[in-house]
């Protein structure tokens, strides 16, 4: 490896902790539609109507089964150009993440509502609540609590996605540490850094997430 | 009250209940009884369509649940149950349990239904668990919330299944002491059960299921005392 | 594209300024060409295309895009104009409008370590090989060595060709002159040989990219000659590279690309 | 998108089949290497010992912290080198998701060891069985039934992070987009085709676990 | 057989057995019962150590489990014991499920492993079963098939944890059959139970557990007819 140049670390100090902030953005906002539209998702698959669920089962198909960086691609090069012009590359990076979390958290949704016992909805109608109101009073509070640990795992494979918003030219993190790179053409210094600041963050969100849960456990 | 006329409910193609027919009027007590598998859960299940039915009649309170244009949720508000593992919601304490359907169904206002629910916990004699969580509770404390949950919708009929079989011995008798209670002040009740002290104090007819069919059908000392068919003889023999 | 245009020239013309803004992309890992300085966009590349757009009459709004961004804003139109030290090349031109050539790459340079010896390109063969991704490199090597050969590796940027030569995975690397001094000045330590082979390695041209039949092709060749004729060219080439341009055969390559173009 | 240029595609067309096969040679190594690694890991993080506990912790944080593309770059320029000179991409590539799978792997071993019922691991005890006996004929071929549906999630991800091999030039599937892509400076047609293939792969894979899973419930 | 001395068991803070001692003498049944929380799992999981023992001694078959150079496998392979739940193991057959500790634990062959498993098969009555799953057995034969597997190794003991608690009333019969029948066979047998039947028919001794001490100890109609302690008196009024 050489030795270090410490200075290349220096100098881009500033641009690294600016996509550092991008980077925390991108995860939060790709989290936050995820979960929104992955509750959509995931009732549309539990739908016994096929018609309705087979939309939603290709919706997952195609973004568990594709690579996130050809997503990423076809939504800033073809979907986001039809109604922004031109394209922002942060705009479709969040569109890009919202959409491909959205498939994984309907999958944790789907899980967990699957995972409460089928007596708690019995109990829930024979007292005369509708399928609806069964779900929001019932089903889901208690649901929601066991998806902390997948959704956790989610939020973390999230944060590292983000680093694939630089093929778009979306100025975070990664972004910064490739142009270091090959501004000195030194791949080590750059990739080493942003890795850790990788790590601090994942290991950061996992600390909070472990906290979550246990808080949950003991209410 | 209830009348059943030749039910019949099939899972695929295994025929669970085959031509079942029975009538309980107003404030009478009916005991299921039978062995495992026979279809007594079922049965109560028709009820209240937490199962729907294959084929025959089901008129609870006077609608019939067979009719399509009937509204399930408003029959149900009719009919309590209980389970035999109770169903506490356990992210809610002991009053939300009893006070979230008269709120979100009835419409009830939540004063008004905190009041009601905390009558109906001294009468099952858990006033001090109000705000205690359902995990916190014994079985027999849990299955007596349970009771009084459905009581809280003020039903006009309570089904029950199994509602001690997964109690501790020790807590079988105070929730049967509710049961008999409500059995006293003229609630409308069919009980599945394997407490035959139970059937015979409170239960006014037992029936006897084997394998879909009722099989047998008595006043509790006769159909004990005296049974008439061969399965019978030989299920009494083994459980009494 | 059309309507950024626009929306630009409005604000423009409020200025009382016409100037029309082009939007440029390009992928910043290629220094001297193009590259991030802390954050700022630099290199030969953008020099000559901002005093060509000064010379042309446009306003130069040019972004590190990435090489795939370019050419997806190039084909959407969210683009007008790809400047990244681009090889023209007989496929390409089947996918793109070039300018004239405004660089020659005729000097490559082969780099080694001093494990392995190399005289001239011929002993390329049987080696292993790491070029750039899409560079005239490449091009270069893979005439010794064979299209897509196994023992061509292409790299995603520079940085990572000269780290797989350092750590081993390759025996050398083959890559434009400038590219490669720019490296050992950078990395004065590494312990890199080089050797130009200027008998077997054909020279290559680099030229802007423009959609088919775009409008400014005509206008950026007119003020390519005009900045060779009036020295400007010379003075940022200068600048960079550190020696003079050869302009002559910068000039007789344009008969080598319009042959090209026939030939398609 | 503009017209679409079918020549580009036939012409890397057997790149392309030999980039598949490459990319499920990885996915297949990976797994096979991830699988055998993950069960040592797991029981390595499920001892009561911290001193043995502690390093396969760490081990996972960072595997699970870091982007995958960081940890290919180490694996073939710092890793590789230090026992294979000329390090070979491939080899380096394998070992990379071998090792990154593995992290994933032992979470998952770990998750289906714990659902096995106590009761099943007392019962063994009780029976004479040591702890290694009971392991072995009781709760692993219990847990690894369980273990189907996230392996095949993780298989997936595999599949699809092989992609990222691209970047250190082993000529997987992804590799031959890219060079395709830069030979006609064309995006769509080299991506969109290789993330046809990518999602043919998933989808078989998937349909492949479905099978599995169904076959060892009837069992 | 057994004699445990001054056994403590905690849970962290929370002291579950205080002072426990107790004897059984060989060919001796006896007989635990107690309120839930009492202690009785606990007890009975101390003596083949599924628990570590917090304080005291247990002494089982000449050997002091306390001690730690006593080789706990070698006195598991002594102590059988049948859990609540069963246990069984859900993806070997019946046949498996009783062969897999003597052919790995003992070394004895597969043949003869399963000549031996076919006779405790037959004797618990479950002869035609040997090929099937556990999940295609009713409770009851779960029960019978968890005995026999217990029995495969030859123990010198054996301990039952409320054996019919989890079955359906209609198998609770078939159960304490086979239990009768291995203590007229002269089995060493502690057995926690709520089946006061049971105890009274097969005990020889019965103690009576509350919040971790041994409150009663008694010849079985001695203890159900005339209990000494309040505590004693309340509980077998609610059992019963
Ligand atoms: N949801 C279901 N799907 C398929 N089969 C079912 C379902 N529910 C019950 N059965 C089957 O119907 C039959 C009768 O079951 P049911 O639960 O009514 O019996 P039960 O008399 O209540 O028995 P137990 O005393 O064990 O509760 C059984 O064979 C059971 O396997
Ligand atoms: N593994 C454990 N960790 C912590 N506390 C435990 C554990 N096992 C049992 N306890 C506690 O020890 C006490 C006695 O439990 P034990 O299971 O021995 O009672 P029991 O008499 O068998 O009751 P039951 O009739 O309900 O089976 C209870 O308060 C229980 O909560
Ligand atoms: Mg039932
Ligand atoms: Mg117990």
């Amino acid at each position: 490896m050489g030795n270090i140049r410490f200075d290349i670390i220096i100098d881009y100090l500033p641009l690294f902790i600016k996509g550092t902030l991008l980077t925390l953005g991108f995860t939060i906002a790709g989290i936050s539609l995820g979960l929104i539209l992955g509750l959509g998702i995931g009732l549309g698959k539990m739908s016994n109507k096929s018609f309705i669920r087979i939309p939603f089962v290709w919706y997952i198909n195609f973004f568990r089964g594709t690579p996130f960086l050809v997503q990423i691609l076809l939504m800033h090069f073809a979907i986001v150009p039809l109604f922004m012009s031109p394209a922002n590359p942060i705009v479709s990076a969040i569109i890009a993440l919202a959409l491909n979390s959205a498939a994984y958290i309907s999958e944790i949704f789907r899980a967990g509502i699957q995972s409460i016992d089928r007596g708690q909805t019995e109990a829930a109608r024979s007292l005369g609540m509708t399928h609806t109101q069964a779900m929001r009073h019932v089903i889901l509070p208690q649901a929601i609590k066991r998806m902390i640990p997948p959704l956790g795992n989610e939020f973390i494979t999230l944060l590292k996605e983000t680093s694939l918003a630089a093929i778009i030219a979306a100025p975070e993190l990664m972004y910064w540490g490739r142009v270091a790179g090959s501004q000195y053409m030194r791949v080590w210094e750059p990739y080493i850094f942003v890795s850790l600041i990788y790590l601090v963050l994942t290991l950061s969100l996992t600390y909070l997430m472990d906290k979550i849960e246990r808080r949950l456990k003991t209410e | 009250m209830i009348s059943v006329k030749h039910l019949k409910k099939s899972f695929g193609n295994n025929e669970v209940l085959k031509d079942i027919s029975l009538e309980v009027k107003p404030q009478e007590v009916l005991v299921v009884i039978g062995p495992s598998g026979s279809g007594k859960s079922t049965l109560i299940r028709c009820l209240n369509l937490l199962e729907s039915v294959s084929g025959g009649q089901v008129v609870v309170t006077g609608k019939d649940l067979t009719d399509k244009k009937t509204d399930i949720n408003e029959i149900r508000k009719n009919v309590g149950m209980v389970f035999q593992h109770f169903n506490l919601f356990p992210h809610k304490t002991i009053l939300q349990n009893i006070t979230l359907a008269p709120i979100n169904v009835k419409g009830v206002s939540k004063e008004e239904a905190e009041k009601k629910a905390k009558e109906l916990l001294a009468k099952v004699g858990l006033s001090d668990k109000a705000d205690a969580y359902p995990d916190s509770l014994s079985g027999g404390q849990k299955q007596r919330v349970a009771i009084a949950r459905a009581l809280a919708m003020e039903p006009k009929i309570m089904l029950f299944d199994e509602p001690t079989s997964a109690l501790d011995p020790e807590m079988v008798g105070e929730v049967l002491e509710v049961m008999k209670q409500l059995a006293r002040e003229g609630m409308t009740m069919v009980v599945v059960t394997h407490e035959m002290g139970f059937a015979r104090e409170v239960g006014d007819r037992v029936i006897f299921m084997d394998n879909g069919y009722i099989v047998e059908e008595n006043v509790p000392n006769e159909l004990f005392s005296n049974p008439q068919h061969e399965r019978t003889k030989s299920f009494l023999s083994k459980v009494l | 594209a059309c309507g950024t245009a626009q929306k630009d020239n409005n604000k423009n013309g409020s200025n009382g300024n016409e100037k029309k803004v082009l939007h440029v992309g390009t992928e910043a890992t290629f220094p001297p060409f193009e590259f991030v300085d802390k954050g700022e966009l630099t290199g030969f590349d953008v020099e000559l295309l901002n005093a060509l757009g000064e010379e042309a009459g446009y306003k130069i709004d040019m972004k590190n895009t990435g090489w795939d961004s370019m050419l997806a804003g190039l084909d959407s139109k969210d683009l007008d104009i790809g400047m990244s030290g681009i090889t023209i090349k007989k496929d390409r031109l089947k996918s793109y409008d070039f300018s004239d050539p405004y660089y020659e790459s005729e000097g490559f340079l082969i780099l080694f370590k001093d494990n392995v010896e190399i005289k001239n390109a011929e002993d390329l063969k049987n080696l292993k090989v790491g070029v750039q991704n899409g560079t005239t490199g490449a091009e270069a090597a893979e005439s010794v060595v064979g299209q897509n050969s196994k023992n061509i590796s292409k790299y995603e940027s520079s940085g990572l060709m000269f780290q797989a030569l350092l750590s081993g995975s390759v025996d050398a690397a083959v890559t434009d002159k400038p590219v490669a001094e720019e490296y050992i000045k950078q990395n004065p330590d590494s312990n890199i040989k080089s050797v130009e082979d200027k008998e077997r390695f054909k020279p290559e041209y680099y030229g802007i990219a423009f959609q088919k039949g775009s409008p400014y092709k005509e206008d950026f060749d007119k003020a390519l000659s005009t900045l060779i004729e009036n020295g400007k060219y010379t003075e940022i080439y200068k600048k960079w590279f550190d020696e003079e341009p050869k302009l002559d055969s910068l000039k007789d390559a344009k008969t080598y690309i319009d042959s090209l173009r026939e030939e398609k």
